[in-house]
């Protein structure tokens, strides 16, 4: 295993030291119990925003927190979901008096720690929703299975909540906006490689040279499918198949469409891979409105891509389109 | 016999000893057919555990131990484990309330809150590949141990004995709850972590209680004579 | 090889293609020649910024073209610089009659192919001044080499200068402070693992694991030197040293902290980086003005990081903070 | 004899095809002191002036071929072997002017011309591990064979012995120009790529030359009688 860390124990902790450093104009850190919070948090009538999980999938959540997104953002340690209290502590943090929405990706560990945390703030008064957020196509049928993962998408339903929240709505509104893109939200993922978790020092699976992942998630778990690896069209169109039949998306349709990379796959390839999919989705009278291409839901350094697309409507594009202003995403100020 | 705070300590530290024995192999299997970091994750919490043994009062009783394996593995461990087993102490400490001594009833309504506990956070049913293929047919074989009028460490021998083999049964089957739910087919063949762990904890309560009889029977730390 | 494209040989006309779909809001893509240029140039009046390289370094250079930065972005083949007439054509393209700045990384086929498309671009009239941009503190000595490289550095370079641009300096003007922020600025980077370059199909070097590269460039060329992994802090030390001791930094000086991913290595490895650089700055004495944290000069998936010190001073910390808006770096608007 | 526009076209041809057939040792070359892609910049850059050289008009004389050449790669290649073996074509192309035929003082201008031309942008000296290493012992040693009053063909051989030595000469030192420069010691014990090319180059001039003038001593191909 080779990585730019310290000891594997202190890999988060340490990487939210270099945020708050990074980004000591638009967040504050705790350190214990640890989350990153916005700076002048909490704000007086605005619904919070909470998300988080196990850390890894950078910049994902903290890279997400200030001005018209994330209010608070807790990272668990690698791979594996925070533990009540420091989800509690951010919770009380960032309640303005408006409630609190916690976004939270559909995993047991995170469903459960979140639920804790909510019945904990809940007690104290604290007003909590929670929106699960479940777009990953690959996992089929959520009576035999945990349900479907949460992944890419995650990052459409905290701009689009965070904008709601941030123009005043309350939070049934804000719950509702954010089930609403999760509703309108599926991804698939493939990886080319594994990733390796620092403490266990080995890749998480291994793929031959010629394998690639069909379906996978962001923690390192094998997909459900190995083929032999095609050119990037053939994998665009096999990823496109079960995303648009999944809603299922028409010709007519607007849509945001989001190629996201997996953490070490480059650049110059997820164009590539949003060139073919905006091709195809283009044969089929789909219209890409707009866009969003990078390392936003990361799994290490997997290498690999993930496509998400969010059927808009002038809501949604709207509440897109507003301002924000974190460390992962800005425009408009 | 009964099993007294002693033994709770006692099998508090082995538990955390055996976790710590088979951190790596947790690990393993946690990356076969999960996110590998089950062993990483049990070992941090029950290393915390260790940590605030020592601030347990004297005057404690079993309940207040599991309470405070309960909240600490509640705070320090995370991912589904984390609740999951902290609600199973949860509910075992409850279940023994403030009872200074555990008889075998004892024991298994102890294990049989915990098991619920899982359940109750969890939903999973027995063939689910996960931690309750382990629990429930230790629970069973408690429960059928105590019936057959069996002591308390022949009792926790057969809950162990038995968690053992549900682990075991987890290997052929398909998972429907947990990381390994999204494997469908592929994870055949593959050990579920938390079944592991499981066995691996209820076999650690075993140990301690037949070694605290054994002592007990030598007379050499148990000031309670009514050993079987 | 295990890579996200289809032909090697299309690697980036075909990224270029979904730069082109992504960003259409942003720039427009001339396909042949190759190169990409900001919507609505050229603008009357102003400084034109036109620069390029190779590609494989993405979002450099393409993802920086838009407003309070680049006018033009010519991408030559994976680590290939362009020729002479996309050059030419793109500097043709964004002339508004004030004349073109080329940004040139300090490589011999950049500095010659600029050179004559420059020499093409005088000879139609086109005022076109050159900066050649050589952050790499890892290259000793130009006397016995082909000089110091252009790396990291070069964003800060493209960022300042565009902004002088924009608001509406002169050429010279816009030249001098390209110059001064390339004379401020020293960039040292580390590698763990080699690029594949697609057409090769295999790694450019190999590393043991547990060796890592020292004092390495952006096109897979070995560092000067290999040593055994150390623990991040320790690296990162060994990055700082002569880094600060090549200006020199001082106590006292303000300076810009720019932590750059090579393409493969997570963010949350980056953090970590940028924490113990701060920390041994504020050590020093030295103040972290403003940071840069990301992936923004890469070597396709090659896993390392490089550390960029640029001194500021109050012009080209007002320069940084004036709106930029393009695929990769956007604030203020 | 003398060398006309046919041997110059197969010259050209013979060089697109050996550049084509070591493309890949090129690109290994340049992996180990370079950035690995010398044999696809030249590989592209051939195959582009082979695409062109039908066009080429049937009255063009050599000067016409080797410009084309020259522009053709300068448009194609990029990198830093475009412009300097651009050059080095184009200033070839100015050394033999208008002139029909080759004799062997046309050529060694032409490869004079051509070394002074890579010289002239890239400012290298021999010992630098670059092309010059080949290109210099080739205009030297075809200036010695001139001398000697050697034909046309044995002054190309003579040239093309030196390239080669000299590439094989680049293996033992540090460079001072192109990214082999950023190594320092670490670039000894490797062959610089573009002196490499260089002596495949010079030699495919030697070989067509060969071919062109036992061809012409058949009478098959030439129509001109003054081969020595
Ligand atoms: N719904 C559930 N009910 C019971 N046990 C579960 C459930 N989901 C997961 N588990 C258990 O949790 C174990 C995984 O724990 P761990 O790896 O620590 O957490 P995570 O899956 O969040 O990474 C599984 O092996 C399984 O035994
Ligand atoms: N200044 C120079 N003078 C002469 N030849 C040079 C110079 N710099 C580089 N070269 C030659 O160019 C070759 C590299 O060409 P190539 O790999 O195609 O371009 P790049 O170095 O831009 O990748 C080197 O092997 C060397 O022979
Ligand atoms: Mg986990
Ligand atoms: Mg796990
Ligand atoms: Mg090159
Ligand atoms: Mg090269």
């Amino acid at each position: 295993m080779k990585k730019l860390i310290n000891d594997p124990k202190d890999v988060v902790a340490e990487a939210v030291a270099g945020i708050e450093l990074a980004h000591g104009d638009l967040v504050t850190v705790s350190h214990d119990p640890l989350y990153i919070v916005r700076k002048g948090a909490p704000f007086s009538g605005k619904v919070g925003l909470v998300s988080g999980g196990g850390g890894g999938h950078e910049p994902l959540h903290g890279g997400f927190v200030g001005f018209g997104m994330l209010d608070a953002a807790v990272p668990g340690p690698i791979f594996t979901s925070p533990t009540p209290d420091p989800i509690l502590a951010a919770t009380q943090a960032v309640d303005g008096g408006a409630g609190v929405l916690h976004i939270v990706k559909n995993y047991t560990g995170d469903v459960l720690n979140f639920e804790t945390a909510a019945d904990l703030a809940g007690a104290e008064g604290i007003e909590v929703r929670t929106v699960i957020v479940d777009d990953d196509v690959a996992v089929k049928d959520s009576l035999y299975t945990a349900g479907r993962r949460g992944v890419a998408g995650t990052v459409l339903v905290e701009k689009i909540a965070g904008a709601a929240a941030e123009r005043g709505d309350d939070l049934d509104a804000v719950a509702h906006v954010a089930t609403k893109v999760n509703a309108q939200t599926r991804t698939l993922g493939i990886a080319l490689t594994a990733p390796t978790v620092p403490h266990a020092g080995e890749p998480s699976f291994t793929l031959a040279d010629d394998e690639i992942e069909i379906g996978i998630g962001i923690h390192g778990e094998p997909g459900r499918e190995r083929i032999k690896l095609e050119p990037a069209d053939a994998i665009v169109d096999r990823m496109l198949e079960p995303i648009l039949e999944d809603l299922p998306f028409a010709s007519g349709d607007e849509i945001l469409l989001f190629v996201n990379g997996m953490g070490g796959t480059p650049l110059v390839e997820l164009y590539i891979v949003f060139r073919r999919a905006a091709e195809v989705l283009a044969e089929k009278g789909i219209t890409v409105k707009r866009t969003l291409v990078g390392n936003y839901v990361t799994s290490l350094e997997m290498q690999g891509a993930s496509i998400t697309v969010l059927k808009l409507d002038d809501e949604l594009t709207e509440l897109w389109d507003a301002p924000v202003q974190t460390a992962a995403l800005r425009w408009g100020r | 016999m009964s099993l007294g705070i002693t033994w709770v300590t006692d099998w508090i530290r082995q538990s955390a000893r055996v976790i710590s024995e088979h951190r790596v192999e947790l690990i393993t299997l946690d990356r076969e057919i999960g996110d590998g970091d089950h062993g990483e994750n049990l070992d941090r919490g029950f290393t915390a555990v260790l940590g605030k043994l020592d601030d347990l009062p004297p005057d404690s009783v079993p309940g207040d131990a599991l309470k405070l394996v309960a909240t600490t593995l509640i705070s320090t461990v995370g991912g589904a484990s984390g609740p999951l087993l902290g609600t199973a102490y949860l509910k075992a400490a409850g279940a023994v309330g403030k009872e200074p001594e555990l008889n075998g009833a004892a024991i298994v309504a102890l294990l049989t809150a915990a098991r619920d506990g899982v359940v109750l956070r969890g939903k999973a049913e027995v063939g689910d590949k996960t931690m309750i293929d382990a629990w429930t047919p230790a629970v069973d074989a408690a429960a059928a141990a105590l019936a057959d009028g069996k002591n308390e460490v022949e009792i926790l021998q057969a809950a162990a004995d038995a968690a053992e083999k549900g682990a075991e049964s987890t290997e052929p089957i398909v998972a429907r709850k947990g990381r390994a739910s999204y494997l469908g087919e592929r994870a055949i063949g593959h050990r579920d972590p938390g079944s592991q762990s499981s066995a691996l904890l209820i076999r650690a309560a075993a140990d301690t209680a037949a070694a605290d009889d054994s002592s007990a029977g030598e007379g050499s730390s148990a000031d309670d004579g009514s050993a079987s």
